[in-house]
C-alpha cells in the first residue's frame, strides 16, 4: 500500500506542474506577464515536490529557495520596474502559431518515442541519499573545482549587471 | 620530307613555266610596280606571250604526237589516305586548251592596253588578268581533282576581282559578289562530288581513278550517277549552265575585255573541259543510291545532255530580246555553252572541245569588237543608240561580220560550222533526236539575234551623236581583232576529228574530218540532215532578222508580241524568281537563328541563369525578417528535421 | 502503475516542449525569458530523475550546478531587457527587428 | 631549362620589368613589350624549323619535379600539335604588341597585361602537365577582365566583360571538375601527361567514369573555345574588347581550349571517345551551320568576326569529332590558320573603328578607295575567312572534310554547306558593304607608312604561306596526331603507322 502513495503523489505534482507550465507560457485569459510569472512560480513549486518524490531533499530545498525565491522574484522585480501592461492583441498569425506548436510538437513526440522505445528499468533501485549530507560530501570531494568556479561565475555575472544597467549606457 | 625540286627534264620546266609566269607577273605588278604602267605592261604582255609560245610548241611536241608527259608533282599536302599535290599533265587535251587560254589571254592583254588605257587602276587590272591566266593554266594543266578545285575557287575569286573591278559602282560589286556566290554554289556540289569519288577510289588523281575505274567498274557502285551529276554541278556553276546561269549576264559590268576573256572564251570553257577531263567517270551506266531510285535509269550523261539542250534554247530564246550588246553576246555565250555540254552529255567530248576552241577564237573576237564599238561611242551599250557604223569603224564591222558567221555556222566559210556539224553528229549518233532538234533550232535563234544585232548597231544610219563620230579604234586594239579573224574562219578545215581521234579520246567515236582532203564538205556527207537543216534555219533566221529589223528605228518586237517581249527582257524573271524564294528563305532562316541566339540562348540560358541567381538571392533575403522568433522557429524546424531524419 | 524512470522523463519532456512552445509563441520577452526558464527546469528534472534511478548523485549535483548558472544567467539577461527597453521603449519582440536586412 | 621554357618566361619577365620602368621613360613601356614579344617570336620560329618532323612524341622536354607529394611537376614538350600553335602564338602576341600603340591610358598596365596573356597561352600550350595547362590557361583569363572592362568598347562594356569572364570561369571550372576526377579516379597521383596515359593504358578507368570524365572536359574546355550552346560569350566579347585583347583571346587563347582537349580528353579517356563523338558532331553543326546564319544577321563588322570564328570553331570541332587522322590534322591545321585569320581579322577592324570612330555595316561603304592597304588585306582575310584557297584555312577545311567523310558523310554536306556557302554569303555582303561600293564619306585614312603596315602582313603572310605549302605544318602534325587517334580509337589506327611516316610522302 505505500508504493501507493508515492505514485498518486507523482501523478498529482506532475500534473499540476504541466498544468501550471501551459498556464504560464499560454494562458488564454490574460496576456499579463506577471500571471505567467506566478504560474511559472507553482511550475517550480510542484516540481519542488517532485524533487522530494525522488528523494532529492536538498534541491528541492534549494529549487524553492533559489528559484522560486530569488530568480522569480527578480523576474517580478523588472516586470514592475517596466510596468508592462497588457499585451496589446497584436494580429495572432496563426501560421507561425500552428507551425511552432507543430515543431515543438514533433519533437516532444521524438522525446517520448525515444524515451519509451528505451524501456529503462521501471523497478525501484535501492534509494540514494539525497540528504545535504552525502551532497555536500561529493560536492566539496569529487567537484570541488567545478564548485569553485561557480563562485566565479556569480561574480561574472554581478559585475555584467552593474555594467548593463548603468545609466549612460549609449 | 621537303618539296620535290622543280624536274628536271626541260620540257617540264615548260610546263611550269607556263603556269607561274602570269603569277610572277601579277605578283610583280602588286607588289613593285604600282606605279610604273610601261613596265606593268611589257611584264605581263611578256609573261601571257612566251606562255603562248611555249604552248604552241608545246602542242606541237606533244598534242600532235599523242603522248603525255606527266610532270613530277610538287607535294601540297599529303595525310593518311588524302595525298593532294600539285601535278601537270601535258598531253593533247591540256595543250590544246593550253594554246586556246595562252593565245586568247594574250590578245585580250595586247587589247586591254588600248582599252584600259585611260584608267588610273591601270596596275591593279593588269595584275588581276595576269592572277586569272594563272589560275585558268593551274585548272587546264591540273592531273588530280583538289587541285582542280584549288584553280576552280581560285577562278572564281579572279573573276570575282575582274568583274568588281570598277567596285565603286554598286552594280559592279553586286554583280561581283552574285558571281562568285553563284560559283559557289556550283563549287559545293563539286566538292561533295569529289569526297563520294575519292571515298570509294581511295584516290583523287584522274590517272589512278581511270585506272582503277577500267579495273574495277563497278567500283563507285551506287554513287556512280550522282558523283557525276555532283562534279557536273561544279561545271554548272563555272559554264553557267541553266540554273546557275544568272551571275553571266551581271557579270558584263566588268571591263569588255574580260568578258571577251573570261565570259567567253576561258573561264566558262574550264567547265566543259573538265567534264572532258573526267569523261571517264561521267559515262558509267546509270547507278542511283536508295534515296535517288526514283532516278533510276537516268545516268549522268543525260542530265547533262538535256541542261546543256535547255540552256542553249532558254539563253538563245531571252537574247533575242535584249538591247545592250554585252547582254546579246552574254546569252549567246550561254547557249553555246549549252552547245557544248550537250555535245559532252551526247557521247561527243571531241565534238564538245572543237566547239570549245571554235567558240573561244570567234565570241572573243564578238566581245573585242563590242568593246571596240562601245568605246569608240564613248561607252555606250544600248545598240539603238548605234547604228551605221560599218562605215566609220570597216575593221570592226567586217571582223564582227566574219565572227558573226562563224558563231550562226556559215557553211564552208566558217569555223562554227564545222564545229556545229560535229554536235549535231554526236547528237545523233547517240540517239537523241529531241536534242538534235533543239540544236538546230537554236542555230536559227542565233541567226535571228546576231543579225539583228549586225543590223541595228552596224547597218543603217547612226541613231546618236556619238554614233556619228565612231572611228576605227587604235592600232593595239583592231590587230587582236584581225588576227582573231583568221582562226574564227579557218579552224574548221583542219583535219580536228584524226587529232581528236588519235590524242584525246582514243576510244570515242569522233563527229569531224579525218583527212585533209574530205574536210571541206564533210559535214554534209558526215550528217548531210544536220548540215541542211542547219543552213536552211540559217537561212530563215537570217531573212527573218532582215524583214522585222533592216531600218527600223525601234524594236518592233514588243509591238507585236508586248507580253513575250516583257518576259524576255526580264530575263525570264530567274532572278525575280531567285529574289522571291531562294534568297529571302535562306535570309529568313538567318533571321531565326539570330532571333534564337538574340532571345533563347543569350536571353532565356544566359541571362535566364543570372536572373535565376538573383531571384534565389532576392528570395533567401525575405528568410531574415529580424524577427527572433522566426529564428527561434526555423531553428527548432532545423533540430526536428535532423532529429527526425537521424532517429528515422 | 509503478511510477518509473520513464514516467519522470515523458513529464521533463512535455515540460520541454511546453517551454520551447512559450519561446515560439509568445511575443513578450521576458515571458519568453520565463519560458526558457521551464525548459531549465524540465532538463532538471531529468537529471534529478536518472540519478535517483541510477542510484549516484551525478544528477543531482549537475541541477545544483545548473541553478547557480540559471540564476547568473537570469540576472545578466533581465539586465539586459532592462537596457534594451530603456533604448527601444518596448519589450515587444516584434518591434526588435534592426537585423531585418 | 630547355628553350622551350623561355616562351612563357620572356613575356612575364617583361611584365615585371615593365611595372619596374618609372612613367618617366613611357615610351620604354612599348619598347620593352615589343622587344619581348619580337624575342618569343624568334625563339619560336627556331623550334618550329628546328622541330624534328616525322616523330610523333615529345621534342625539346625538361621536367623538373614541383610538388612530389601530389606529383606536381613543372614538365615542358612540344609535339606536332603544339608546335605551330605556338608559332602563330608568338606571331599573333607581337601584332598585337604592335597594334596595342593604339592605348592611351594607362599603357603601363596595358602591356603588363597583354605581355601576362601572351605568357600564359604560350605557357599553356608547352605544359605537358595538366595542372600547368589549366594554370596557364586561367592565367590569361583575368587580365581579359580587366582590359575589356578598362579599355574596351561601347557603353555596356562592364557587363560585357563580367558576363564574359563569369562565363569562362564557369567553363574552366567545369573542365577543373574533370582535371581532378581524372586525377583521383586514376590513382596515377599525378595529372602528367605522358604518365597519366601510361598508367591508364595498364589500369584504364571504367567506361562510365571515362564518359563522364570526358563530358566534362568536353564541356569545360568546349565553352572556353565556344562549342555551339555555349558560345554566345564570344561575339559581344570580342565587339567590346580593345584591339591587342580580341586578337589574343580569339586568336590563341581560344585554341589553347581545343588544343587542351587533344592534349587531355582524346588520348587518355578512350571510352568517352566513343561515346561523345556523336554528339560532338551534332553540337558542331551547331557552331558551322547556326553561328553562321547569325553571322548572316550581324550589322556590326566584331559581330560578324566573332560569329564567323565560331563558325571555324565548328570546322574544328568536327575535324576532332571523327577522330581520324586526316581530321584531327585538319582540325590542327585549322586551328592554326584561324588563330592568324582571326587576329588579322580584329586588327583590321580595330584600324577601322580607331579611324572611323565606328563599326556599323550599314554607315560604311567605299572604303577601298579611302584606305588601299587595310581594304586589300581586309578583302584578303575575309576571302581566307570563307575559305578561299590559297590560305591556310582552305586547307584545313578541305582536311577535316576529307577526313570526315568516310564516317559523317551527312555531316561533311552540312559542314560543305556551312562553310562553302554560308561562309561565302556573310563574308561577301560583309565585303560589299565596307570594301566595295561608292565612298560614303568616312572619316580616317589609311596606315600611315610601312611600319605600320608590319603587324598586317606579319599575320597575312604566314597566313598564304601556310596556304600554299601546307605540307610544312601537316607532316609536322601527323605523326602527333596519328598517336591521338590510336589512343583515343582503343586499338592502334591503321590508317597511318606511328613510325615515322616517311612513306606517306606521294610518288617518292
Amino acid at each position: 500500500m505505500s508504493e501507493l502513495l508515492p505514485s498518486a503523489l507523482f501523478y498529482a505534482f506532475a500534473g499540476l506542474a504541466l498544468v501550471f507550465g501551459f498556464l504560464c507560457v499560454a494562458n488564454p485569459l490574460s496576456r499579463n506577464p506577471v500571471t505567467s510569472a506566478m504560474f511559472l512560480v507553482l511550475t517550480i513549486v510542484s516540481l519542488a515536490g517532485l524533487y522530494i518524490l525522488l528523494h532529492a531533499f536538498f534541491l528541492a530545498a534549494i529549487q524553492i529557495l533559489v528559484y522560486a525565491g530569488a530568480v522569480m522574484v527578480l523576474f517580478l522585480f523588472v516586470i514592475m520596474l517596466l510596468n508592462l501592461e497588457e499585451e496589446e492583441r497584436r494580429k495572432i498569425r496563426g501560421i507561425t502559431l500552428g507551425l511552432g506548436a507543430l515543431s515543438v510538437a514533433v519533437i516532444a513526440g521524438i522525446l517520448i518515442r525515444a524515451v519509451v522505445a528505451a524501456r529503462p528499468s521501471a523497478g525501484t533501485t535501492p534509494l540514494v541519499e539525497g540528504g545535504i549530507r552525502n551532497l555536500g560530501h561529493t560536492l566539496f570531494t569529487l567537484y570541488l573545482l567545478p564548485f569553485e568556479a561557480m563562485s566565479l561565475l556569480l561574480l561574472v555575472g554581478m559585475v555584467g549587471v552593474i555594467l548593463l544597467s548603468k545609466k549612460d549606457l549609449k | 620530307m621537303e618539296p620535290t625540286h622543280l624536274p628536271a627534264t626541260n620540257f617540264q620546266d615548260l610546263a611550269w613555266a607556263i603556269l607561274l609566269l602570269p603569277l610572277v607577273s601579277a605578283l610583280a605588278i602588286t607588289l613593285g610596280l604600282r606605279r610604273n604602267r610601261e613596265l606593268t605592261t611589257t611584264l605581263s604582255l611578256s609573261a601571257v606571250g612566251i606562255g603562248f609560245g611555249l604552248s604552241v610548241w608545246l602542242f606541237f611536241l606533244y598534242g600532235v604526237s599523242g603522248e603525255r608527259l606527266a610532270a613530277t608533282p610538287l607535294s601540297w599536302m599529303s595525310v593518311g589516305s588524302l595525298s593532294a599535290h600539285l601535278g601537270l599533265t601535258v598531253d593533247p587535251l591540256s595543250t590544246l586548251m593550253l594554246m586556246v587560254v595562252t593565245g586568247v589571254s594574250f590578245l585580250v592583254h595586247v587589247y586591254s592596253t588600248g582599252y584600259m588605257e585611260d584608267d588610273p587602276e591601270y596596275p591593279r587590272y593588269f595584275a588581276s588578268l595576269g592572277f586569272f591566266t594563272f589560275s585558268m593554266l593551274g585548272i587546264v594543266l591540273s592531273d588530280n581533282f583538289v587541285q582542280t578545285f584549288i584553280f576552280w575557287e581560285l577562278v572564281g575569286v579572279s573573276s570575282y576581282l575582274l568583274v568588281g573591278f570598277w567596285y565603286e559602282k554598286p552594280a559592279a560589286a553586286d554583280a561581283a559578289k552574285k558571281a562568285f556566290l553563284t560559283n559557289r554554289i556550283g563549287d559545293f556540289g563539286f566538292l561533295l562530288g569529289i569526297l563520294i569519288v575519292w571515298a570509294a577510289t581511295g584516290t583523287v588523281s584522274f590517272d589512278a581513278m581511270a585506272a582503277k575505274l577500267k579495273a574495277e567498274p563497278g567500283i563507285l557502285g551506287a554513287a556512280a550517277s550522282l558523283a557525276g551529276v555532283l562534279i557536273f554541278l561544279g561545271a554548272v556553276g563555272k559554264s553557267a549552265q541553266l540554273p546557275l546561269h544568272v551571275w553571266l549576264p551581271d557579270a558584263m559590268e566588268g571591263p569588255t575585255p574580260v568578258s571577251a576573256l573570261i565570259h567567253a572564251a576561258t573561264m566558262v570553257a574550264a567547265g566543259v573541259y573538265m567534264l572532258c577531263r573526267v569523261y571517264f567517270l561521267l559515262d558509267l551506266p546509270a547507278a542511283w543510291p536508295a534515296a535517288l531510285s526514283f532516278l533510276g535509269s537516268i545516268s549522268a550523261l543525260d542530265v547533262i545532255a538535256w541542261t546543256g539542250a535547255l540552256t542553249s534554247l532558254v539563253a538563245g530564246v531571252i537574247a533575242i530580246q535584249q538591247d545592250d550588246i554585252k547582254r546579246i553576246l552574254a546569252y549567246s555565250t550561254l547557249s553555246q555553252l549549252g552547245y557544248m555540254v550537250m555535245a559532252v552529255g551526247c557521247g561527243g567530248p571531241d565534238a564538245a572541245m572543237f566547239h570549245l576552241t571554235t567558240h573561244a577564237c570567234f565570241k572573243a573576237l564578238l566581245f573585242l569588237g563590242a568593246g571596240a564599238v562601245i568605246y569608240a561611242c564613248h561607252h555606250e551599250q544600248n545598240i539603238w543608240k548605234m547604228g551605221g557604223l560599218a562605215k566609220r569603224m570597216p575593221v570592226t564591222f567586217w571582223t564582227f561580220l566574219l565572227a558573226t558567221a562563224a558563231l550562226c555556222g556559215l557553211p564552208v566559210l566558217s569555223s562554227g560550222f564545222y564545229s556545229k556539224d560535229a554536235i549535231f553528229a554526236a547528237a545523233l549518233a547517240s540517239n537523241r533526236p529531241v536534242l538534235f532538234g533543239i540544236g538546230v533550232l537554236v542555230v536559227g535563234l542565233t541567226t535571228l539575234y546576231m543579225s539583228r544585232l549586225v543590223i541595228i548597231a552596224f547597218l543603217g544610219e547612226s541613231r546618236s551623236e556619238a554614233a556619228s563620230h565612231a572611228a576605227d579604234p587604235g592600232r593595239n586594239m583592231t590587230l587582236p581583232l584581225l588576227i582573231l579573224a583568221v582562226p574564227s574562219v579557218s579552224l574548221g578545215w583542219l583535219p580536228v576529228g584524226a587529232y581528236f581521234k588519235s590524242a584525246i579520246f582514243p576510244g570515242a567515236v569522233t563527229h569531224s574530218a579525218e583527212g585533209f582532203s574530205d574536210v571541206f564538205f564533210e559535214p554534209f556527207n558526215h550528217s548531210p540532215l544536220g548540215a541542211f537543216l542547219g543552213f536552211g534555219l540559217m537561212a530563215f533566221g537570217l531573212s527573218v532578222a532582215f524583214a522585222t529589223y533592216w531600218g527600223a528605228a525601234m524594236d518592233p518586237m514588243p509591238g507585236h508580241l508586248p507580253r513575250l517581249s516583257r518576259a524576255l527582257r526580264n530575263r525570264l524573271y530567274f532572278d525575280e524568281i531567285y529574289a522571291a524564294t531562294l534568297i529571302p528563305l535562306h535570309d529568313a532562316v538567318a533571321a531565326l537563328a539570330d532571333w534564337v541566339d538574340r532571345w533563347i540562348v543569350q536571353g532565356l540560358f544566359v541571362r535566364g541563369i543570372s536572373g535565376g541567381m538573383d531571384l534565389f538571392g532576392r528570395a533567401l533575403r525575405l528568410v531574415q525578417t529580424g524577427n527572433l522568433q522566426t529564428y527561434a522557429f526555423l531553428f527548432v524546424a532545423g533540430v526536428a528535421l535532423v532529429v527526425l531524419l537521424a532517429l528515422k | 502503475m509503478i511510477v518509473g524512470l520513464h514516467h519522470y522523463l515523458v513529464v521533463s519532456a512535455l515540460l520541454f516542449s511546453l517551454g520551447l512552445f512559450g519561446v515560439l509563441a509568445r511575443r513578450n520577452l521576458l515571458v519568453i525569458y520565463m519560458s526558457l526558464e521551464l525548459m531549465l527546469n524540465a532538463a532538471n528534472l531529468a537529471l534529478v530523475a536518472f540519478s535517483r534511478y541510477n542510484a549516484n548523485l551525478k544528477g543531482q549535483v549537475m541541477v545544483f550546478f545548473i541553478i547557480t548558472v540559471a540564476a547568473a544567467e537570469v540576472a545578466v539577461g533581465l539586465a539586459l531587457i532592462v537596457a534594451l527597453y530603456r533604448r527601444r521603449g518596448t519589450a515587444h519582440v516584434e518591434d526588435l527587428n534592426s537585423l531585418r536586412l | 631549362m630547355s628553350t622551350l621554357s623561355l616562351l612563357p618566361l620572356l613575356p612575364i619577365l617583361g611584365a615585371l620589368v615593365i611595372l619596374l620602368v618609372p612613367a618617366a621613360y613611357s615610351a620604354a613601356w612599348r619598347g620593352i613589350a615589343l622587344g619581348m614579344t619580337g624575342v618569343n617570336l624568334l625563339v619560336a620560329t627556331t623550334i618550329f624549323f628546328t622541330f624534328h618532323v616525322g616523330i610523333g612524341g615529345y621534342q625539346m622536354v625538361a621536367n623538373h619535379a614541383w610538388v612530389p607529394a601530389i606529383g606536381l611537376n613543372y614538365h615542358v614538350g612540344v609535339d606536332g600539335l603544339s608546335v605551330g600553335l605556338l608559332l602563330v602564338g608568338a606571331l599573333v602576341s607581337f601584332a598585337a604588341t604592335w597594334v596595342s600603340s593604339e592605348i592611351k591610358s594607362h599603357e603601363r598596365f596595358f602591356y603588363v597585361l597583354l605581355l601576362v596573356i601572351s605568357g600564359g597561352v604560350l605557357g599553356s600550350l608547352i605544359s605537358l602537365d595538366l595542372f600547368f595547362l589549366y594554370f596557364f590557361n586561367e592565367l590569361a583569363l583575368v587580365p581579359t577582365f580587366l582590359m575589356i572592362g578598362i579599355w574596351g568598347r561601347g557603353a555596356d562594356r562592364s557587363a560585357i566583360a563580367f558576363q564574359i569572364t563569369l562565363y569562362l570561369s564557369l567553363g574552366a571550372l567545369v573542365a577543373l571538375v574533370g582535371l581532378i576526377g581524372l586525377y583521383a579516379l586514376s590513382g596515377a597521383n599525378t595529372l602528367d601527361v605522358v604518365t597519366l596515359a601510361a598508367w591508364l593504358k595498364t589500369h584504364p578507368l571504367p567506361a562510365s567514369t571515362q564518359t563522364v570524365l570526358f563530358g566534362l572536359l568536353l564541356f569545360g574546355f568546349g565553352t572556353l573555345v565556344g562549342l555551339w550552346p555555349f558560345h554566345s560569350w564570344a561575339p559581344a566579347g570580342y565587339a567590346a574588347a580593345p584591339t591587342a585583347t580580341a586578337m589574343m583571346h580569339a586568336g590563341i587563347l581560344k585554341k589553347v581550349g581545343a588544343f587542351a582537349l587533344l592534349r587531355a580528353a582524346f588520348p587518355l579517356l578512350p571510352e568517352g571517345v566513343a561515346q561523345w563523338t556523336r554528339i560532338l558532331a551534332i553540337l558542331c553543326l551547331g557552331n558551322i551551320l547556326y553561328c553562321g546564319w547569325v553571322a548572316m544577321r550581324q550589322r556590326n563588322l566584331n559581330l560578324l568576326f566573332g560569329n564567323s570564328s565560331l563558325a571555324h570553331m565548328g570546322f574544328v570541332f568536327l575535324g576532332l569529332a571523327s577522330v581520324s587522322l586526316i581530321g584531327i590534322t585538319g582540325a590542327v591545321l585549322i586551328m592554326v590558320a584561324h588563330a592568324l585569320l582571326a587576329s588579322l581579322e580584329y586588327a583590321l577592324s580595330g584600324h577601322i573603328y580607331r579611324e572611323t570612330g565606328h563599326l556599323e555595316l550599314d554607315r560604311m561603304g567605299g572604303l577601298m578607295r579611302r584606305m588601299p592597304f587595310i581594304g586589300a588585306a581586309l578583302v584578303a582575310a575575309m576571302l581566307a575567312g570563307c575559305g578561299v584557297p590559297g590560305f591556310a584555312s582552305f586547307a584545313g577545311e578541305l582536311a577535316v572534310m576529307f577526313g570526315v567523310w568516310p564516317t559523317l558523310p551527312a555531316f561533311v554536306v552540312a559542314a560543305a554547306f556551312g562553310g562553302l556557302l554560308i561562309g561565302g554569303i556573310y563574308m561577301l555582303r560583309g565585303i560589299r558593304q565596307v570594301a566595295h561600293g561608292p565612298d560614303v564619306g568616312t572619316t580616317g585614312g589609311d596606315v600611315p607608312c610601312w611600319t605600320g603596315r608590319i603587324p598586317y602582313l606579319v599575320l597575312l603572310v604566314p597566313l598564304i604561306l601556310f596556304g600554299v605549302a601546307p605540307y610544312v605544318l601537316v607532316d609536322r602534325i601527323r605523326p602527333s596526331a596519328a598517336l591521338v587517334v590510336e589512343r583515343a580509337l582503343l586499338k592502334p589506327s591503321p590508317a597511318a603507322p606511328a613510325a615515322p611516316a616517311v612513306a606517306a610522302a606521294p610518288a617518292h
